[in-house]
C-alpha cells in the first residue's frame, strides 16, 4: 500500500510539475472520453487546445472570456489565502453589474465618455456592498461565510430579476425583463477594432501586479495571509482577524463587482436576467488551479476559458454536448488537488498495511 | 382548511429531499468532514436514479443506483481528503463542479425520458381521516422512511457504542487514533454513508418529487442541506425539523402567490434563501450553542503520524 | 449600439476549403445553416420544438443543406461569440431561437452583411436580419376552451414563467377561451421566474392544486406541471410539443408549435435568392400557417367541445374568427378593447394587463 | 528466574528525518517498575507506542510473556494485557468519564457495567472520580485519573505510563506513586517514562536509558545518583548557570486585580490576579498547566483585550486594552509556549516569521501597513540566526523545517533582539535539549542583568528555581503571593500548586494590596513569610 510521507520542505520540482501532471491526467481522461464517444480524440483535443488560440480573433475572444474570470479569481485568491471562504462571488458580480448598470442608465447621448469611470466605481461599490453583508454576518453573528455568501447569490439573482422586470424595465422593450440598451458612451473602451477585448484586460493585468505586490511586498498583505495560515500566530502578532475578514471580503467583492461592471457595460450592454453567467463559480476553480498565485491565475483563467470556448466548438463542429466543459473543469481541479499532495508529501511504498 | 392540509403535505414532501441529504451530511460532519460536494453528488445521483428507473421501471432500483453513485463519489472525495490530505473545502467544490458537469453530460440522453406510472400512495384507513389523512398519510414511503431514518440515527449516535466511536472521531481524531480506532477508515465510512444518503435524496428528487431529469435540477438544495446541519446544531431531530421548516418556506412562496399576496414574486422567491441566512445568523449568534454539539475537529485534517 | 467602424479586415477566417474537395461532381455547395438554442435540445419544450423544426428542414432539403446547432447558449456575452463563430464557420443562414439573442445578433449581423440572420421572438430587424414568432396564444385559447369545459372547481391554474407580453397574452387567451365555454371560471397565476426549472414548476403546480385549481396550464418549457397533475389526479396541458406520454391520464391536449413550415420557407427563400429583410420584416405565424396546433385532445373531452375547437381552427385559418375581439375588460374593470373592434398586432405586442377572471396583476405593471 | 513479562530486541524505527529507535532492547520482569529515561526526542514515546501497537517498528521483535507478539493495534495490545496512559491525554472533552473509559475497553461490556466497574476500581485504588461528569469539567489531575482507571480496567499485566507526572502537583505525584506501588505489589509490571530523576529513583527498580534512539545504559536507579543518571542520559553533566544577585529597579509591569471570565467552556476564570515585575528582575510563575497560565498570558500579551481598563499597566501606561502590536511598541516582547502555529508560522520562512513581531524592515509603515524590504529582512534574520546559534539552512528555511529547540532559539532570539523593556516567556525550554536549554536560560539571565523586566511562566520547577528572583504560583485562576527564590522550597511551592496558600498569606496579600494602593511601591515585590 502507498503511504504518504511528509517532506521536510515543499518540493520545488513538484510545485511546477503538479499542474502539468494534472493537465496531462485531464487530457488523458478526455482522450478516453472522446474515444468512448466515438470521436476522433485529436479532433476533440484540437477543439479545446488549438481552436481557441489559433488566430487573433480567437485570442481576443479568449481574453473576453478570461478577463472576468481572472478579475474575480484574484479577489477570491485573497480571500482563500486569508482563510475566508467567499464562494458567493457570483452574487457580488451580479450586484456589481446592477450598480454599474444603474449608473449607465443615467447616461444619455450627450454624457461625457468619462461616465465609464463612475460606472466601474459603482460596480466595485456594489460588489463590496454585497460582500460586506457576508462580512457583517460573520463578524457580528459568527455566521458561516460559505453558506451566507452562497445564499446571497440566489438573493442577488432575484434582486436583478425584480429590477429588470419592474422599476428598471425598458419602457420601449415590449415588457421584456431587461433595461434599455445603454448609451454608446457608456461602453467600456475597446483596445482594438474588430475584437471585443476592452481595457478590462489591462485592468485585470494591473490587478495581477497589484495583488502580487500586496501579497508579497506589503505588511498588510502579509498580515492577511498569516491569518489564513496560522490564526493563532496572527493573533499573537496582533494582526486583527476582523480586519482581515473585512479586507478580504471587501476586496474580493469589489473585484467581482468590477468584473460585473466590465461585463454589463462591455459585451452585454444592458441589464437582463441573463447577466449571471456562472463566472463567480468558475473563478473558484481558476483561483485554485492557479494555486492562489496571481501569475498562476493568469494561466488558469486562460485554460478555463479554453475549456469554455472549446466546449462550444466541440458542439458546433463535432456534435459533442457542451457539458463536457464542466466535466473537464471539475476533472482538472480534482487532479490538481490530488497532484498537489506531491508538493508536500512523497509517496512511499509500504508493505505492511498502514492505518 | 383543506388547502392547508395540502400545504402541509407538500411541505413534508419538499422537506424530505432536504432532510435525507442533510442527515447524510450530518453523519459526515459528525466525524469532522465537511463535504461541499453535496450538490454535485445529488445531481449525479438524480440522473443515475432517473436513468435506472427509465430502464428498469423499478423505483427502488433507482434509489439504490442513486445511493451507489453518491457513495462512489463520496468515496473519491473521502480518499482525496482523508488519505491525500487535500483541502476539504476545495475538494468539495471540485466535486460539485464535476458533478454538475458530469450529470449534465450523462443526462443528455435522458432529458426527455419518461418514467412509468406509479400508484398513488395512501395508508389504508388513515388516509381517509379528514384533514389529517391528506396531510400526513398520502405520501411516498420514503417520506416516512426519512423520519425513521432520523430516529435510527439518533438511536445510533446516542445509544450505541459505534455511534459513540463515530462521535469521538469527530471530537478528537488524535485521541481516537491513540486508542486504536482506525480513524481514517471510520471517517471514510461515514463520508461514504453520507454520500449514499445525499444520493438517495438526489434520486428521490428526480424519481419521485419532480419526476423528471433536467440539468442542474437540484438547484441549491444541496447547499441548503449543508446549512441545515449548522441550524440543527448537529442534532438529527432538529435537522428533520429544519428540513420541514424549509420545505414549508419553499411551498409558502407559491402559496402566497396563488392566494394573491401583492408582493413581487421575486421577493417571495428569495424567501428560502433569506430565511436560511436569518436563521443561520440567529443560531450562530451565540458560539456557545454551536460549540456544545459541534464536532471539534470539523473541517480540520487529520493525518496519523505513524 | 454598433461596433466601431466596419472597414477592418473580416475577423472571421475566410471560409475553409470545402471538406469534401475530392468530390468529383460539380454539385453546388450545400447551404450551411446554424441554430443557436437557449436550452438543451431535450427539454421537451421550446428548444425541442425548434430542433424538430431543424429536423423537418433536413428532411425537406436533404443534401442541399447542412445544419448544425449549439445548445445551452447563455443569453449573455457568450451568445455573441457563438453567433460570430457560426458566421465564421461559413453558415449562410443563422437562426437564433430566443429573445435574449436579439442584441448580439444585431451586432453580428452588422459585421456579416453576406449572411442571413433570423431571430425568433424579437422586435428589432436589420438589412440582413429579420424576426419571426408564433402566435402561441392561439393554442392557449383553444386549451382554454377545453379547460373551461373540463374544470369542476371552476378554478384554473397557470404556472407562468417570466412576465413578458407573450406569456401575459397566453394567460389572457387561455382565460378568454375558458370563459367562452364556462363564464364562471377564474384563473390563478403563479410565477416561477424562469423558463425551465422542473422542481420549481412542480412546487408551483402543487400549490395551485392545493389552492383549488383542477386544470393546469403552463407557459414553462418542461413537462413538470403535467406530471404533477398526473400524480395528483388533476388535468393539465402539454405546451410547445405533444406531451401526452408524460401524463396520459392528466393530459387534456397539447398546444404545439411547429417551426418547420417557417424554417422551410426561410430556407427556400435563401436558396432561391428571394430572402428579404429590413425594418418591419417580421413573420408572426399561427394556426393559419400551420405553425400552431392543438393536438392529442383527450378522449373524455365532449364531442361538442372538440367540434368547437375544429370550428375555431377553421375560423382562425380563414379569418372569420378573432380571439382579441372586443369588448375585452381587464381585471380592474377597465375596457381595453372596445366592443366590436379587434386588437391589432401592435396592441398585442405590448400587452400588459390581465383580463377579467385572472387573479392578481402583471408583475412590474403599474 | 521466571519468564520476562516483556522482552524487546533490536527494535528500530526510522522517520524521514531521524531514527527514533535504533536496535533497542529492553527487558521487563513481572512486578517490576521499569523506568525509561531520556532527553526530549530520545525516542521514549516511540518505543512505548511500538509496544502498544500504535506504531509499527521497521525491525525487531517483541516477546510478551515469552511468546512472540505481533501487535497490530492497541486493541490487540489490550487483549494481551498491555495498557498505556499517553503523554498527551487521549480523552474526549464533550463526553462523560464513563463513556471515555468505555471507548478504551473492549466491546463486551455495557455502559452501565462500565460505570459500575469504574466506581469499584476507583474505591479500590483511592482514585476518586464521578463517572457521569463530562471530561471538560475535570481538572488535569482528574483527567489523568480517568486515564489510569481506563488502563486499570483492562486488568493489565503491563502498564505503560508516558510522563504521567509532568501535569501533576508534587502532592498528586505522591498519590499516584501509592497507586503504582500497590499495582506493582500485585504483580503488574510497569513501564515508567520520565526525565525527572528523583521520581525514578524513588519509584523504579530497573531503568533503561535512551539517547538519540539508542540504549546507552541499563541500571538500577536506586543504586545511582542524579549526576550519574544524568550522565547516562545526556552524556555530560549540564552546564551550571550563574545567578548574580542584583537589586531590582522600578516596576515595569503592574497587574492589579485582573479578572477575566473564561472565554469558552474549556477555559479557566482568572480571579483577581495582582502582580508586579520590576526592571532587572526575573519573576517566575509556577503551576500545573491548565490553571490559568494561558489566559493570564493572553491578557498580558494583548491577544485578549477584555481586561478592565486600569488593571494592566506598563511603565505608567494603561495597556489593558491595547493590542499586541501597540504593547510591542511600548517594549513588551512575548514568547508563547506553542512554537509552531503561534510563535511562528510553520509554512513561512524564518525571515518572513520575523515580520510577525519586528518592523525594522518595513518601509513607509504609515501606508497600508508598509512596504517589506526583502533584502534587509533577510539580513536581519541572518543576524539573529548567527547571534543565537540557530541551526538552520538560512533566513529562507521554513520554520517547520527547524527542530523544536532551534526554532525556540530563533523565536526567543527574535524577541530578545528587540531589546525589550519587558520580556515575557512561557515554557522557555519545553521540548528543548539540555544544551539549548542552558543557552536560553543564560540569555534570560543576561537580559535581566541588562535591566529588563522578565516574567517566566513554566511548569518545570527546577528551571524556575534556576532563573527566578521571585516566584508566584498560579492555581485555579488565582495567583499566590510572591516569595523570593532563596526562601522557597519545592515542598512549599508544591503545596501552593494545589491552591493551599494559607489564610494568613491571603490576609497579608490583602494588606499589601492596600499598601500599594496608597503609596507607590518602592520595594521589588511583596516578600511574604508563609
Ligand atoms: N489582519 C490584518 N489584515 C490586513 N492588514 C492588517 C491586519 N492586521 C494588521 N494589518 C496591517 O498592518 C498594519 C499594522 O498592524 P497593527 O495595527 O495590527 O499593528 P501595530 O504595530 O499596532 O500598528 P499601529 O500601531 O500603527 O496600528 C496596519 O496598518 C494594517 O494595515
Ligand atoms: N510521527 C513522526 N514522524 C516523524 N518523526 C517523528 C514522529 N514521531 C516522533 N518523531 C521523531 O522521533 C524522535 C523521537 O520522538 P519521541 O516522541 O519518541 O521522543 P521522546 O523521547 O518521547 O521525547 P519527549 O521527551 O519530548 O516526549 C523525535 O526526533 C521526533 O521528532
Ligand atoms: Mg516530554
Ligand atoms: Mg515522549
Amino acid at each position: 500500500m502507498f503511504k504518504l510521507e511528509a517532506r521536510p520542505e515543499p518540493s520545488r520540482v513538484w510545485t511546477y510539475a503538479s499542474p502539468l501532471l494534472a493537465l496531462l491526467i485531464t487530457v488523458i481522461i478526455g482522450t478516453l472520453m472522446f474515444i468512448a464517444l466515438g470521436k476522433d480524440p485529436l479532433k476533440g483535443l484540437e477543439m479545446f487546445f488549438w481552436q481557441p488560440i489559433h488566430n487573433a480573433y480567437s485570442l481576443g475572444e479568449l481574453m473576453v472570456k478570461a478577463t472576468p474570470l481572472l478579475i474575480i479569481a484574484l479577489g477570491l485568491a485573497l480571500c482563500f489565502r486569508s482563510n475566508v471562504w467567499n464562494i458567493g462571488a457570483e452574487g457580488q458580480y451580479i450586484i456589481g453589474a446592477i450598480f454599474a448598470g444603474g449608473v449607465a442608465l443615467l447616461a444619455d447621448a450627450h454624457t461625457s465618455r468619462w461616465i465609464v469611470l463612475p460606472i466601474l466605481l459603482a460596480g466595485v461599490l456594489g460588489g463590496m456592498l454585497w460582500a460586506s453583508l457576508t462580512a457583517l454576518l460573520r463578524d457580528r453573528f459568527h455566521a458561516n461565510e460559505i453558506l451566507v455568501s452562497l445564499m446571497l447569490v440566489y438573493v442577488a439573482v432575484q434582486v436583478l430579476s425584480y429590477l429588470v422586470g419592474g422599476p428598471w424595465k425598458d419602457p420601449m422593450g415590449f415588457n421584456f425583463p431587461q433595461t434599455k440598451t445603454f448609451e454608446a458612451v457608456t461602453r467600456i473602451p475597446r483596445l482594438f477594432d474588430g475584437s471585443r477585448v476592452s481595457i478590462g484586460v489591462l485592468l485585470a493585468l494591473a490587478s495581477v501586479a497589484g495583488l502580487w505586490v500586496f501579497l508579497f511586498r506589503t505588511r498588510a498583505g502579509f498580515a492577511l495571509q498569516v491569518g489564513g495560515l496560522a490564526p493563532a500566530a496572527a493573533r499573537y502578532a496582533g494582526f486583527s482577524s476582523r480586519k482581515a475578514l473585512w479586507l478580504a471580503l471587501l476586496l474580493s467583492g469589489g473585484a467581482a463587482g468590477l468584473a460585473g461592471a466590465l461585463e454589463v457595460a462591455g459585451p452585454i450592454g444592458q441589464l437582463t436576467i441573463y447577466v449571471p453567467a456562472g463566472y463567480g463559480f468558475a473563478a473558484i476553480i481558476v483561483a485554485y488551479v492557479g494555486r492562489l498565485h496571481p501569475v498562476g491565475m493568469v494561466f488558469s483563467a486562460i485554460l478555463m476559458s479554453m475549456f469554455y470556448i472549446g466546449g462550444e466548438m466541440a458542439q458546433s463542429r463535432l456534435g459533442l454536448t457542451k457539458s463536457l466543459t464542466g466535466v473537464f473543469q471539475g476533472l482538472l481541479l480534482f487532479s490538481l488537488l490530488a497532484c498537489d499532495t506531491l508538493v508536500n508529501y512523497r509517496l512511499k511504498w509500504q508493505k505492511t498495511g498502514a492505518r | 382548511m383543506e388547502s392547508y392540509a395540502l400545504l402541509l403535505a407538500a411541505t413534508l414532501n419538499a422537506g424530505t429531499v432536504l432532510a435525507i441529504a442533510s442527515l447524510g451530511l450530518l453523519i459526515n460532519e459528525k466525524v469532522g468532514i465537511v463535504n461541499l460536494g453535496a450538490e454535485g453528488m445529488m445531481l449525479c445521483a438524480a440522473i443515475a436514479g432517473f436513468a435506472t428507473v427509465v430502464t428498469t421501471g423499478n423505483d427502488w432500483l433507482g434509489f439504490a443506483a442513486g445511493m451507489a453513485i453518491g457513495a462512489v463519489l463520496a468515496g473519491i472525495f473521502g480518499l482525496l481528503v482523508i488519505w491525500l490530505n487535500t483541502n476539504q473545502y476545495a475538494t468539495g467544490l471540485a466535486l460539485t463542479l464535476f458533478g454538475t458537469g458530469f450529470s449534465a453530460f450523462v443526462g443528455t440522453s435522458f432529458v426527455q425520458a419518461k418514467i412509468p406510472e406509479r400508484a398513488s400512495y395512501a395508508i389504508p384507513g388513515l388516509a381517509d381521516i379528514p384533514w389529517i389523512g391528506p396531510a400526513l398519510f398520502r405520501h411516498h414511503p420514503l417520506v416516512y422512511i426519512t423520519v425513521l431514518l432520523a430516529l435510527a440515527l439518533i438511536w445510533f449516535m446516542y445509544r450505541t457504542r459505534s455511534g459513540l466511536v463515530m462521535r469521538s472521531v469527530g471530537e478528537s481524531p488524535e485521541s481516537a487514533h491513540a486508542l486504536g480506532y482506525p480513524v481514517r477508515r471510520i471517517r471514510l465510512l461515514a463520508v461514504v454513508a453520507g454520500g449514499a444518503l445525499c444520493g438517495l435524496a438526489g434520486a428521490y428528487l428526480s424519481v419521485i418529487y419532480t419526476p423528471l431529469w433536467v440539468e442542474g435540477m437540484v438547484a441549491g438544495k444541496g447547499w441548503i442541506a449543508l446549512a441545515l446541519t449548522t441550524f440543527a446544531t448537529w442534532r438529527p431531530a432538529r435537522v428533520l425539523l429544519g428540513a420541514y421548516l424549509f420545505g414549508g418556506v419553499t411551498m409558502l412562496q407559491f402559496h402566497l402567490q396563488s392566494i394573491g399576496v401583492d408582493v413581487p414574486s421575486q421577493f417571495l422567491s428569495m424567501l428560502p434563501y433569506v430565511a436560511t441566512i436569518v436563521v443561520l445568523a440567529l443560531i450562530s449568534r451565540n458560539p456557545q450553542w454551536i460549540r456544545v454539539n459541534m464536532p471539534t475537529s470539523l473541517g480540520k485534517p487529520f493525518y496519523p503520524g505513524a | 449600439a454598433l461596433v466601431g467602424c466596419g472597414k477592418k479586415e473580416e475577423p472571421a477566417p475566410a471560409p475553409a476549403p470545402a471538406p469534401v474537395a475530392s468530390a468529383p461532381a460539380p454539385k453546388p455547395e450545400p447551404l450551411k445553416i446554424a441554430f443557436a438554442y437557449v436550452g438543451p435540445v431535450g427539454d421537451g419544450g421550446w428548444t425541442f420544438a425548434h430542433d424538430n423544426g431543424r429536423k423537418a428542414l433536413e428532411k425537406e432539403f436533404g443534401d442541399k443543406i447542412v445544419t448544425s446547432f449549439v445548445e445551452n447558449v447563455p443569453e449573455s456575452a457568450d451568445a455573441e461569440r457563438v453567433l460570430r463563430d457560426m458566421a465564421g464557420q461559413g453558415n449562410k443562414l443563422i437562426f437564433g431561437t430566443t429573445f435574449g439573442y436579439m442584441e448580439p445578433m444585431l451586432k453580428v449581423a452588422a459585421d456579416n452583411a453576406g449572411i442571413k440572420f433570423e431571430h425568433a421572438t424579437g422586435y428589432k430587424q436589420a438589412d440582413n436580419m429579420r424576426t419571426y414568432d408564433s402566435r402561441t396564444y392561439e393554442g392557449a385559447y383553444m386549451a382554454g376552451v377545453i379547460a373551461g369545459k373540463m374544470t369542476k372547481s371552476n378554478t384554473l391554474g397557470v404556472v407562468a414563467s417570466i412576465p413578458i407580453p407573450e406569456v401575459v397574452r397566453n394567460i389572457n387567451a387561455f382565460t378568454l377561451g375558458a370563459q367562452s365555454s364556462n363564464p364562471k371560471i377564474k384563473t390563478k397565476v403563479v410565477w416561477v421566474n424562469g423558463w425551465f426549472d422542473p422542481p420549481k414548476e412542480t412546487e408551483a403546480a402543487t400549490s395551485l392544486i392545493n389552492g383549488g385549481a383542477d386544470v393546469l396550464f403552463q407557459n414553462t418549457d418542461s413537462p413538470a406541471v403535467l406530471k404533477t397533475a398526473e400524480a395528483k389526479g388533476k388535468r393539465a396541458f402539454g405546451w410547445d410539443s405533444d406531451m401526452t406520454s408524460y401524463g396520459p391520464k392528466a393530459h387534456l391536449a397539447s398546444s404545439v408549435i411547429n417551426w418547420g413550415p417557417y424554417y422551410i420557407k426561410a430556407t427556400k427563400e435563401a436558396l432561391d435568392g428571394s430572402w428579404k429583410a429590413g425594418a418591419g420584416a417580421h413573420s408572426w405565424w399561427g394556426v393559419k400557417e400551420g405553425a400552431i396546433d392543438i393536438v392529442s385532445i383527450a378522449e373524455d373531452v365532449p364531442a361538442e367541445t372538440k367540434a368547437k375547437i375544429d370550428e375555431i381552427k377553421k375560423g382562425l385559418t380563414d379569418g372569420s374568427f378573432a380571439i382579441w375581439k372586443g369588448p375585452i375588460t381587464d381585471n380592474t374593470g377597465k375596457v381595453q378593447v372596445a366592443k366590436d373592434t379587434v386588437a391589432d398586432d401592435q396592441f398585442l405586442g405590448g400587452l400588459n394587463f390581465f383580463v377579467k377572471g385572472v387573479e392578481g396583476k402583471v408583475p412590474g405593471s403599474k | 528466574m521466571s519468564t520476562p513479562r516483556l522482552q524487546l530486541s533490536g527494535i528500530t524505527k526510522r522517520y524521514p528525518s531521524v531514527v527514533a529507535n535504533s536496535a533497542v532492547s529492553l527487558t521487563v520482569m513481572p512486578g517490576q517498575t521499569h523506568a525509561v529515561l531520556g532527553e526530549n526526542g530520545a525516542g521514549k514515546s516511540t518505543l512505548m507506542k511500538i509496544i502498544y501497537g500504535s506504531v509499527k517498528p521497521d525491525e525487531g521483535t517483541v516477546l510478551f510473556n515469552g511468546q512472540v507478539a505481533h501487535i497490530q493495534n492497541p486493541q490487540e495490545a489490550r487483549a494481551l494485557g498491555i495498557s498505556m496512559v499517553f503523554q498527551h491525554f487521549s480523552l474526549f472533552d464533550t463526553i462523560t468519564v464513563a463513556e471515555n473509559v468505555w471507548l478504551g475497553l473492549d466491546k463486551s461490556l455495557s455502559l452501565a457495567q462500565v460505570t459500575q466497574s469504574i466506581v469499584t476500581k476507583a474505591t479500590e485504588y483511592g482514585l476518586d472520580i464521578d463517572p457521569a461528569r463530562p471530561v471538560h469539567t475535570l481538572s488535569v489531575g482528574e483527567m489523568q485519573r480517568v486515564e489510569i482507571i481506563r488502563a486499570l480496567l483492562t486488568n493489565p499485566q503491563l502498564l505503560i505510563l508516558d510522563e504521567p507526572t509532568s501535569v501533576l502537583t508534587p502532592q498528586a505525584v505522591e498519590k499516584l506513586f501509592v497507586v503504582l506501588k500497590k499495582l506493582a505489589s500485585e504483580g503488574c509490571s510497569i513501564l515508567y517514562i520520565s526525565h525527572k530523576l528523583h521520581e525514578i529513583r524513588e519509584l523504579c527498580n530497573a531503568c533503561t536509558v535512551l539517547r538519540g534512539g539508542k540504549v546507552t545504559g541499563v541500571c538500577d536507579p536506586s543504586q545511582e545518583s542524579n549526576a550519574s543518571l544524568s550522565k547516562l542520559m545526556i552524556g555530560a553533566e549540564p552546564p551550571q548557570l550563574t545567578h548574580r544577585p542584583q537589586k531590582a529597579g522600578a516596576p515595569v509591569l503592574a497587574v492589579s486585580n485582573l479578572i477575566l471570565p473564561r472565554e469558552d467552556q474549556f477555559g479557566v476564570d482568572i480571579e483577581g490576579i495582582s502582580l508586579q515585575v520590576c526592571a532587572g528582575e526575573v519573576v517566575g510563575i509556577a503551576g500545573v498547566s491548565g490553571n490559568g497560565q494561558k489566559e493570564l498570558l493572553c491578557a498580558l500579551s494583548g491577544e485578549d483585550v477584555r481586561a478592565k481598563p486600569g488593571t494592566i499597566r506598563m511603565i505608567n501606561t494603561d495597556v489593558s486594552r491595547l493590542h499586541p502590536g501597540q504593547r510591542r511598541k511600548l517594549g513588551l516582547h512575548f514568547v508563547p509556549e506553542e512554537r509552531l502555529g503561534r510563535g511562528a508560522v510553520p509554512t513561512l520562512s524564518l525571515a518572513q516569521n520575523l515580520l510577525l513581531t519586528r518592523q525594522e524592515s518595513i518601509a513607509y509603515p504609515q501606508w497600508g501597513g508598509g512596504w517589506i524590504q526583502v533584502k534587509s529582512l533577510e539580513r536581519h534574520a541572518a543576524d539573529i540566526i548567527a547571534r543565537f546559534q540557530v541551526k538552520a539552512g538560512g533566513p529562507r528555511s521554513l520554520a517547520r523545517s527547524l527542530s523544536g529547540g532551534n526554532l525556540q532559539k530563533f523565536i526567543v532570539g527574535r524577541e530578545m533582539d528587540a531589546n525589550p523593556k519587558l520580556f515575557i516567556v512561557s515554557q522557555p525550554t519545553w521540548g528543548v535539549d539540555v544544551g539549548a536549554s542552558a543557552q536560553i536560560r543564560g540569555e534570560i539571565l543576561a537580559l535581566r542583568d541588562a535591566g529588563c523586566a522578565v516574567l517566566v511562566v513554566s511548569e518545570e520547577l527546577d528551571e524556575l528555581f534556576e532563573v527566578s528572583d521571585r516566584l508566584h504560583v498560579i492555581s485555579r485562576g488565582q495567583l499566590s503571593p510572591s516569595i523570593p527564590v532563596a526562601e522557597a522550597t519545592i515542598e512549599k511551592i508544591g503545596e501552593w500548586m494545589s491552591g493551599l496558600w494559607s489564610n494568613e498569606v491571603q490576609e497579608h496579600l490583602a494588606e499589601m494590596e492596600q499598601a500599594s494602593a496608597t503609596s507607590t511601591d518602592t520595594q521589588g515585590g511583596q516578600h511574604v513569610q508563609a
